[in-house]
């Protein structure tokens, strides 16, 4: 089993799950889980870095180390080491945290398989070990029937969606013979059934990226949840799941062109229905559903260009917009979810205000942010394409955004609230937002290095 | 009559094709959470007919298509499970199994 | 076993399924729907006997009907109030049945025009014993098994997270 | 290294005058001055050191995203060094004009700051992507500098401002994406040779159009001007009219013109038209106005019509002409801000109205104002003149449609009308009983402005002080557009 | 010959002196602006005397520039050039400005802004040295332009009242339109001649005539607007709310002269195209004539002088449109000393008088002795009558017009002439004899009369050096035709007789009570007897007080009525471009935002709320697409 060294991070991360578990007997503090935690990301992260490509399929080409496995694997792991840093610092008042910890450890670990899976079976099971934590942490507070309410829709919604998932890998399964990924690209056209396999495969995917005309859970799960499991569940499950599509997008598309289309439909619907339902919000959580819905509706743009360039630009995106709206969220756990809990945010915390504005800016796309170098690198693979009416459509709707996104920065500078600091100033969450801050610009600023390792992936 | 002719792997792809249509009208008119996670596990059933029928059919020697049943049904038990503690869970905030009631959340 | 499985036994086993199913649509008892749930879980595990996947189909009986019917009976006794309860108003959904019913008829459709593009009829006789069954599981697809064993190990913490709740 | 200190030691600045803490605003004061007079200084050492003849000057190119293209690359040639002195020097006018800001100043001058980076960044970048940048990063500043520290409706004017430019750059950046589809490059000085296709240059053209029309901003979408001048506080209305503006007509020049050259011929009668009844346009809004400050705005929609119209004349005088109004209206302009901030300071009131006679009562104010007053509206002897003769000039001698000469023509009348109408009614006449009551400027205010008016003169009688550094590369653009 | 370039800046540089000055100090620095132009005056003969036997057939005796701007391949300078016309009209403006500066040092020395005065007033005349010493046309209208600028704050100089106020930004935006039309006729001219520079544009470059005639018609257009001819002459009768000596300089000598310098300067184009000339020589003719009508009827002194300044100046644009550079300018020099002089006699007269209104005074020339000669000897001048400069120069006007055949123009030009004589006689008696009726008249101050002296003399006696001025020119000049010289003079006669008949004889009125008392039925007979006089004065007096109410009427309600109209039109036309600019352009703005919101409201309520209903749309979303790809047959 010549692989199995390349997968420490994975078990890295199942071992900080388990001692998460029981941290409360082994270090007596309940925070203690997340911070351990915390330190097995890094680590994980940091060993997913020196690992780095790995040619020969592992295991039987069910897993395999390529260049966007690599580059996702190490943004899943920095983004849920910030994340339990934050979890260390605050937890998620009321309910203990140690759960919370192990299971977003256990659904780190499952994007990472994801990421990596080169079979159909690998894929589901670890489609399934991603989302099922997220149900768990929707519905954290289980006291409160919002929350509970909240993840049922989710529930029940991504079970029925993730069962037609699987009906269509039975069909490809049918189709190819086989499940791994490199048989069922070369498998002979398959026809009507192809299509369908393909349609219900991403039917599936687009519901876990709550990309419209799916993402009806979204809005609902993401207002009754606590701000602090949004802020997990709205950004690292999405990395992997943008990771897969592509994936799959290189394998399914040469079999089923009209494929490309649906993209478009899918990349409109979000677009339009996500920027223009975010602007009557006043549920921070909910307008950043909607807004995870817009962004997921860029990056199915680039998909659909279809290109090399495209799909880097895809997974280059979702990063781009993983990390400011983390960061949103972590605020506005901290602050309150209610838009006018911002208000005053400024005279209260001006550090936490001015770092909110870069974050937004990267979310509308203002330089020098990394969400501008998102939004270039993906108009440029769609307008190669010839997509220039949807780039338009893009445009125009990036620039709506900047309405509502606006709205959360007036609150925070210009409504005047209440002067003293809502929660006693704590230096790891600081810290964690302050990483995030550094990402936004750094990454903003220094694209280079990023985007190589990308583009040296397709 | 068709039916007669020798049983192919059609005839098990449309059973499971009938079973998984029915699972899924369960799972979209039925009032009761309960029902519709029954609806859920007959889709789930039907999916694996389909895996072992295609594995049985045209590659037995691989078995890969049991093995998949096996880890889906290894899923949908988890499933079911976490499914079910939800809907007490919530049965004992909202004393209600109606999907309906659950309207709280919405715009 | 001939290179077909046999007409009839088939039917009687397809018949049992979808009966089930349409039965526990049907029927307006909650307590009967998760007998008639029972019933098809033993009807699929007699298909898989037909399909000679004997591990599965005692798998089928074990796991589902086993474990699955019985918590499905735990959680109606347990949300059930009052006997009555168990009697729902008849609620037939009729948007809910065309969209399944064009739903069923396009996959049939897709599945009969691939159906017939395979060559006809030839069932490979030899059937992998057991023993192979157990040797692949374990060898080809270690990875999977243990990350179902995960997926398993997160159910339980979330089903002890919601079903916990003492306030600790 | 030179153009980077230039760029980033404003950034440097804006950091450190943020992290003053809230009570010493006099230190963030001193780092904000001390910051822009190094500035100025190291942009007077490279004109001083600038070559007339040679085109880009003093180049930087660092690879900053190799696959894209995209690089760090900096130069600056006869056009771009005239606007930086322009930014420089105004923006240290802005810190010194706002020396006793007392609400949250760290912030404040942290802000002057980082709009300098913005703005000395955009005259430099000769990478689109970089020139895209810093193009978007002056809206930041901007919006909190009108949305913090602004007048009653700020909120609304604040995000109408950014709205309405960031419409238009998002289009512009589509157009630089087209470019680098087409050229694979997004270097501007690689891309001044390529020979595009007409109906592909025409397209591009049009989403530039777009993007540099807002900033201009051009008649149909120029409504974001008044409402931000009037919110925005002093400091803040010298660079948004001084710079801001300046930046739209400077991409026409730097980008618009030398890449698109057969779009430009094609636009021309097009951006004529437009410009003459922006000036006309302007000029009578400017006219109808009780706020002196909306007033000045109007006005300057007027003048920024003439800067297009030189531009689309597409000669040397039209093009030397129209760098000549930006510069002098960016220093007549922002002498006429700063005294009507410094009357605002002191009666608390901008109504036309209330404020007469303050020739009588404060001299010194009443006659610098005049000064202002004709040096914008163009009399000989002073910079206003240059410009608005030149684009004449060239606008007459270009092949465009002479009726919309004669019409910006009528525009010089119009703009000594309602300048002369604001000069009877605010300086001459008896003071109100508002102005009777206030002090003449103070010797720090006035030795602000003194500079400004120096430098309206020197350029008004030598014009060459400004024409040696822009008639050269001007020369090469009308090269370029004479070979389309 | 270096400080040719010295006359004109050390005005200027006064100027720079005074301006940072505080008002106390900048009015006890006078002397340095009265110094300046001192010198200039000096400085202005010694050139004048380098230039003396002329004759050098207009190539320049001194020429030196500087280039203060390089276009690509184009200079554009500012150079001095001394020639000629440029060297009498130096001596013109110095001598007027001198005398002028002298003079304000009485008229005006217990006002409390006298410094600013004295500023603006060098600030004027280095601006009209340097339009008259410029080398190319883009110099002469950047000084023309702040000429404009200085007459706009001398009329403008008693800004606390309302009157000055609006008749300054009233005169500045007339000579602004006509200014429209001189840089318009520069973009031609540099588009066609590529330069600006006199030799080149005059000289070197061979006109082709349609060209000559745009260009040339759009500086007629520019002079029209500064030299207040039909019809933008309406700023100057208003303009006379400045201060007297201003008014005497500006609109006397200098300032309007400037519209008369630009047309004598571009005459080689105008002799290109003829078109232009005949349409100056149409101008001049009617500005004449209205003008002295309107002289006639004027009750405010200096609103006759100033339609007198208009009609005078017509006639020198008819001297110009019919080819006479000579007398042109003759005449141009003639007047500006004379009208000078009789708006400083006015201002001395109002001072004394303390009222602007003629009807109020009379008898002056008892009491003012000095006034009264230097007074008629203007008058005489203007009127054209023998020995005074101005019969000299309007009788070469007149010969001119003869000469080249244009006889209409002639007859046009003599009645002028009549009715000039008619206004200055009724200015005359109107003033000088009569009752006096404003207690103590008394002598203006030594330092008023001697620059009054000064012009008196000039204009008596400059008349004589006529055909020498036309030799000076590089022309060949001679003594005016005697037939010519004898029909003016006896038009200038009659013209002063019908002044005395109906101005002269007014003492008989006025003192009629004491006579009639006595008189009674002796004084009921003369009345009748002069029945034969009441129907003449019914006939031709009243007819010719009808005509000139009709034609001042006329140019209240038609031309000043079209000017006014204008600006009404323009002011509500910006009310209408503020409206347009709140409602339609801001209403789509914020149409567009509200626009968006309500889509977004609406795009909510999607969201219901009931898990079925999402799963009902999800499903319907895949059916379709599988609908679709059933139909496409991916």
């Amino acid at each position: 089993m010549i692989g199995v060294g390349w997968f420490i991070p994975e078990y890295l991360l199942l071992a900080g799950a388990f001692v998460a578990l029981f941290a409360e007997w082994l270090f007596g503090r309940d925070n203690a889980g997340a911070a351990v935690g915390a330190v097995t990301a890094t680590l994980a992260a940091l060993a997913a870095v020196l690992i780095g490509v790995r040619e020969p399929a592992f295991s039987g080409g069910l897993l395999e180390l390529d260049q966007v496995a690599v580059t996702v694997r190490v943004a899943i792991a920095v983004l849920s080491a910030v994340y339990l840093l934050w979890l260390a610092a605050r937890g998620t008042a009321p309910e203990r945290s140690r759960e919370a910890a192990a299971l977003v450890m256990l659904a780190a670990l499952g994007g990472m398989l994801m990421v990596s899976a080169r079979d159909l079976m690998v894929l589901f099971i670890s489609i399934e070990l991603a989302t099922m934590p997220a149900y768990v942490l929707m519905g954290y507070r289980r006291d409160d029937a919002r929350s509970l309410e909240g993840a049922l829709k989710y529930f029940l919604l991504s079970m029925t969606t993730s069962l037609v998932m699987l009906y269509g890998f039975s069909f490809l399964f049918a189709i190819a013979g086989s499940t791994s990924f490199a048989r069922i690209a070369t498998a002979p056209d398959a026809g009507l059934l192809g299509g369908f396999a393909a349609l219900f495969v991403f039917v599936g995917l687009f519901a876990k990226m709550s990309a419209a005309p799916f993402h009806f859970w979204a809005p609902d799960a993401y207002a009754g949840a606590p701000a602090a499991s949004v802020a997990f569940v709205s950004t690292v499950p999405k990395l992997a799941g943008a990771a897969v599509m592509v994936r799959l997008a290189a394998v399914l598309v040469p079999g089923a062109p009209s494929l490309l289309a649906m993209f478009v439909i899918a990349s409109l619907a979000s677009m339009v229905l996500g920027n223009l339902a975010a602007f009557p919000q006043s549920d921070i959580r909910r307008l950043m559903a909607y807004s995870g819905v817009a962004h997921t509706g860029y990056m199915l743009l680039a998909l659909s260009a279809g290109t090399a360039s495209g799909n880097a630009a895809a997974v280059f995106y979702t990063i781009a917009y993983a990390v400011p709206s983390m960061a949103i969220m972590l605020i506005a756990a901290e602050e309150g979810s209610e838009l006018d809990d911002f208000a005053g945010l400024a005279a209260r915390r001006p550090a936490i205000a001015w770092v909110s504005v870069v974050f937004l800016l990267s979310l509308v796309g203002v330089p020098p942010m990394i969400g501008m170098f998102g939004k270039l690198m993906l108009f440029t693979a769609a307008l190669e394409a010839g997509r220039l009416a949807l780039v338009i459509v893009a445009v125009i709707m990036s620039v709506v955004s900047a309405g509502y996104y606006f709205r959360i920065l007036r609150a925070a500078f210009f409504a005047d609230g209440s002067s003293e600091p809502s929660v006693p100033l704590s230096l790891s969450s600081t810290v964690a937002i302050g990483i995030l801050a550094i990402a936004t610009l750094g990454i903003g600023v220094f694209t280079g290095p990023l985007f190589r390792l990308l583009t040296a992936g397709f | 009559m068709t039916l007669l002719q020798p049983v192919g792997l059609l005839s098990f792809m449309a059973l499971s094709a009938v079973l998984f249509s029915l699972g899924l009208y369960g799972a979209l008119s039925r009032k009761s959470a309960v029902m519709v996670l029954m609806s859920l596990e007959l889709m789930a059933n039907a999916i694996n007919i389909n895996l072992v029928a295609i594995s049985r059919f045209s590659a037995p020697a691989e078995l890969t298509g049991q093995i998949f049943a096996v880890f889906s049904m290894v899923v949908s038990a988890a499933e079911i499970g976490l499914g079910l503690a939800l809907v007490i869970a919530l049965y004992r905030q909202r004393k209600t199994v109606e999907i309906d009631s659950m309207q709280e959340l919405k715009g | 076993m001939s290179e077909t499985v046999s007409g009839v036994v088939f039917l009687a086993f397809a018949f049992a399924t979808i009966g089930g199913a349409v039965m526990m649509l049907a029927t307006r008892n909650v307590v009967h729907a998760a007998f008639w749930l029972l019933e098809v879980m033993l009807a699929t595990a007699g298909l898989y006997l037909l399909l000679s996947a004997e591990f599965l189909a005692l798998v089928q009986v074990l796991v589902y009907a086993g474990s699955v019917a019985v918590l499905v009976l735990f959680t109606i006794m347990l949300t059930l109030r009052r006997r009555e309860d168990a009697i729902r108003p008849y609620e037939p959904g009729w948007a809910a049945a065309i969209l399944a019913t064009l739903f069923g008829a396009a996959v049939l459709f897709a599945v009969e025009r691939f159906a017939s593009q395979l060559p006809p009829g030839t069932m490979p006789a030899s059937v992998p014993d057991l023993a192979l069954f157990g040797q692949t599981l374990f060898t080809a697809w270690a990875v999977p098994f243990e990350i179902a064993s995960l997926v398993l190990l997160v159910a339980l913490v979330g089903a002890v997270w919601w079903s916990g709740g003492d306030g600790s | 290294m030179l153009l980077s200190a230039i760029v980033l030691l404003p950034l440097a600045g804006a950091v450190v005058s943020a992290l003053v803490p809230k009570d010493r605003g006099d230190i963030a004061r001193w780092i904000a001055a001390v910051v822009t007079a190094v500035d100025l200084a190291l942009v007077v050492f490279v004109a001083l050191r600038f070559d007339v003849g040679a085109g880009m000057q003093f180049v930087e190119n660092v690879a900053w995203v190799p696959q894209f293209g995209i690089s760090y690359h900096l130069g600056v040639d006869g056009i771009s060094i005239t606007m930086l002195a322009l930014s420089a020097l105004l923006s240290l006018v802005a810190v010194v004009a706002s020396w006793n800001m007392k609400t949250k100043p760290a912030a404040y001058f942290a802000m002057l700051l980082l709009l300098e980076v913005g703005m000395n960044g955009v005259f430099l970048a000769l990478d689109f992507v970089l020139f895209y940048v810093f193009w978007e990063l002056v809206l930041v500043p901007m919006y909190f500098l009108i949305g913090t520290w602004g007048g009653p409706r700020k909120e609304y004017a604040s995000i109408k401002f950014f709205l309405y430019t960031l419409f238009g750059s998002v289009f512009m950046l589509i157009g630089i994406i087209a470019l680098y589809l087409q050229t694979g490059t997004f270097d501007m000085t690689a891309m001044v040779g390529a020979g595009l296709s007409e109906s592909f240059q025409w397209w591009v053209f049009a989403a530039f159009f777009l993007g540099f029309a807002v900033k201009v901003p051009i008649f149909p979408l120029h409504t974001w001007l008044p409402d931000a001048h009037v919110e925005a506080p002093t400091a803040a209305s010298v660079l948004l009219a001084g710079i801001l503006l300046k930046m739209g007509t400077y991409g026409f020049i730097r980008i618009a013109l030398p890449i698109l050259p057969h779009a430009a011929n094609q636009w021309a009668p097009f951006i004529t038209a437009l410009a003459a009844i922006s000036i006309v346009y302007g000029a009578a809004l400017a006219f109808a106005q009780t706020d002196l400050k909306k007033l000045v705005a109007y006005s300057s929609v007027s003048h920024m019509g003439f800067v297009m119209l030189g531009i689309a004349s597409g000669t040397v005088e039209g093009l030397n002409g129209a760098i000549a109004v930006m510069f002098s209206h960016g220093v007549v302009t922002g002498l006429l801000f700063l005294i009507v901030g410094m009357v605002y300071e002191r009666t608390h009131t901008r109504m036309i109205q209330d404020v007469s006679g303050l020739s009588n009562q404060v001299p010194v104010a009443g006659g610098l104002l005049a000064f202002a007053s004709f040096a914008s509206l163009g009399l000989p002897g002073l910079s206003g003149f240059v410009g608005e003769f030149l684009t004449l000039l060239g606008a007459w001698k270009s092949d465009v449609p002479a009726v919309w000469v004669v019409i910006a023509a009528i525009g010089v009348l119009l703009a000594a009308a309602y300048t002369l109408s604001m000069v009877q009614r605010v300086i001459l006449g008896t003071p109100s009983p508002i102005v009777s009551k206030i002090t003449d400027l103070t010797v720090r205010e006035v030795s602000l402005l003194v500079p400004l008016v120096v430098l309206t003169l020197v350029v008004g009688l030598y014009w060459n002080s400004l024409l040696r550094f822009t008639d050269p590369a001007v020369a090469r653009i009308v090269e370029l557009l004479a070979g389309a | 010959m270096g400080y040719v370039a010295a006359i004109a800046l050390l005005p200027a540089i006064a100027f720079a002196i005074l301006v940072p000055m505080s008002n106390r100090v900048r009015n006890k620095a006078v002397p340095v602006s009265v110094a300046a132009v001192v010198i200039s005056l000096a400085l202005s003969l010694l050139a004048f005397a380098q230039v003396w036997p002329g004759g050098h057939g207009g190539e320049a005796v001194y020429h030196a520039s500087v280039t203060f701007a390089t276009l690509g391949s184009v200079d554009l300078g500012v150079g001095v050039l001394l020639d000629p016309i440029s060297a009498v009209m130096l001596v013109v403006v110095t001598l007027v400005g001198t005398a002028v500066q002298v003079y304000s040092l009485g008229y005006m020395h217990r006002d409390a802004r006298i410094g600013w005065y004295y500023a603006v007033l060098s600030l004027f005349t280095a601006a009209m040295l340097m339009l008259v010493l410029s080398d190319n046309f883009l110099q002469l209208y950047m000084a023309w332009e702040v000429m404009g600028l200085c007459s706009y704050l001398l009329i403008g100089f008693w800004h606390e009242q309302v009157a000055p106020r609006k008749a300054s930004l009233k005169a500045f935006l007339t000579t602004r339109v006509g200014d429209v039309g001189f840089a318009l006729g520069l973009a031609v001219m540099y588009k066609t001649a590529g330069s600006f520079d006199f030799q080149v544009v005059l000289h070197d470059f061979a006109w082709a005539p349609a060209a000559a005639t745009t260009v040339s018609l759009l500086l007629l257009f520019g002079a029209m607007g500064k030299s207040a001819q039909v019809p933008l002459h309406v700023w100057l009768p208003d303009a006379m709310a400045g201060p007297t000596p201003a008014s005497a300089l500006i609109h006397a000598a200098t300032m309007v002269a400037a519209g008369v310098f630009l047309v004598a300067r571009a005459l080689p184009i105008f002799e290109v195209s003829g078109v232009a000339l005949t349409v100056t020589m149409i101008v001049g003719v009617t500005t004449a004539l209205v003008g002295g009508l309107l002289a006639a009827v004027q009750h405010d002194i200096k609103k006759v002088l100033a339609y007198s300044t208009i009609s005078q100046l017509g006639y020198m644009f008819v001297a110009l449109g019919a080819g006479g550079l000579v007398a042109g300018m003759y005449h141009l020099v003639t007047h500006a000393f004379f009208k000078s002089l009789l708006f400083l006699g006015a201002g001395v007269i109002i001072h004394a008088a303390h009222t602007q209104d003629m009807r109020e005074m009379g008898g002056l020339a008892k009491k003012m002795p000095v006034t009264t000669v230097t007074f008629t000897i203007g008058s005489l001048a203007l009127a054209g009558v023998f020995p005074f400069s101005g019969f000299w120069s309007k009788d070469e006007i007149l010969t001119i017009l003869w000469h080249e055949g244009h006889y209409v123009v002639f007859a046009l030009a003599l009645a002028a002439a009549f009715v000039t004589a008619v206004y200055v006689a009724r200015l005359w008696f109107r003033v000088f004899t009569g009752p006096t009726q404003s207690a103590e008249l008394k002598e203006a101050h030594v330092e008023m009369l001697i620059p009054m002296g000064v012009l008196a003399a000039i204009s008596a006696f400059i008349g004589f050096g006529s055909p020498y001025f036309a030799q000076f020119l590089g022309h060949e000049g001679e003594w005016p035709a005697a037939a010519i010289a004898l029909t003016s003079m006896s038009v200038a006669g009659i013209g002063l007789a019908l002044g005395w008949w109906v101005y002269g004889r007014r003492t008989k009125v006025i003192n009629t009570r004491p006579f009639k008392q006595r008189a009674g039925f002796v004084y009921d007979a003369l009345t009748l007897k002069l029945y034969f006089d009441l129907t003449y004065d019914y006939f031709i007096v009243r007819g010719y007080g009808r005509l000139a109410e009709m034609l001042s009427g006329f140019d209240r309600v038609v031309v000043d009525g079209i000017v006014n109209g204008a600006g009404a039109v323009w002011r509500s036309g910006t009310e209408v471009g503020s409206l347009i600019d709140t409602y339609v352009i801001d209403g789509a703005v914020n149409g567009t935002a509200s626009l968006i919101k309500a889509a977004g409201a609406k795009v909510r309520r999607i969201e219901t709320g009931h898990i079925q209903a999402y799963q009902g749309l999800m499903v319907a979303a895949l059916v379709l697409l599988m609908l679709w790809f059933v139909v496409k047959g991916a």
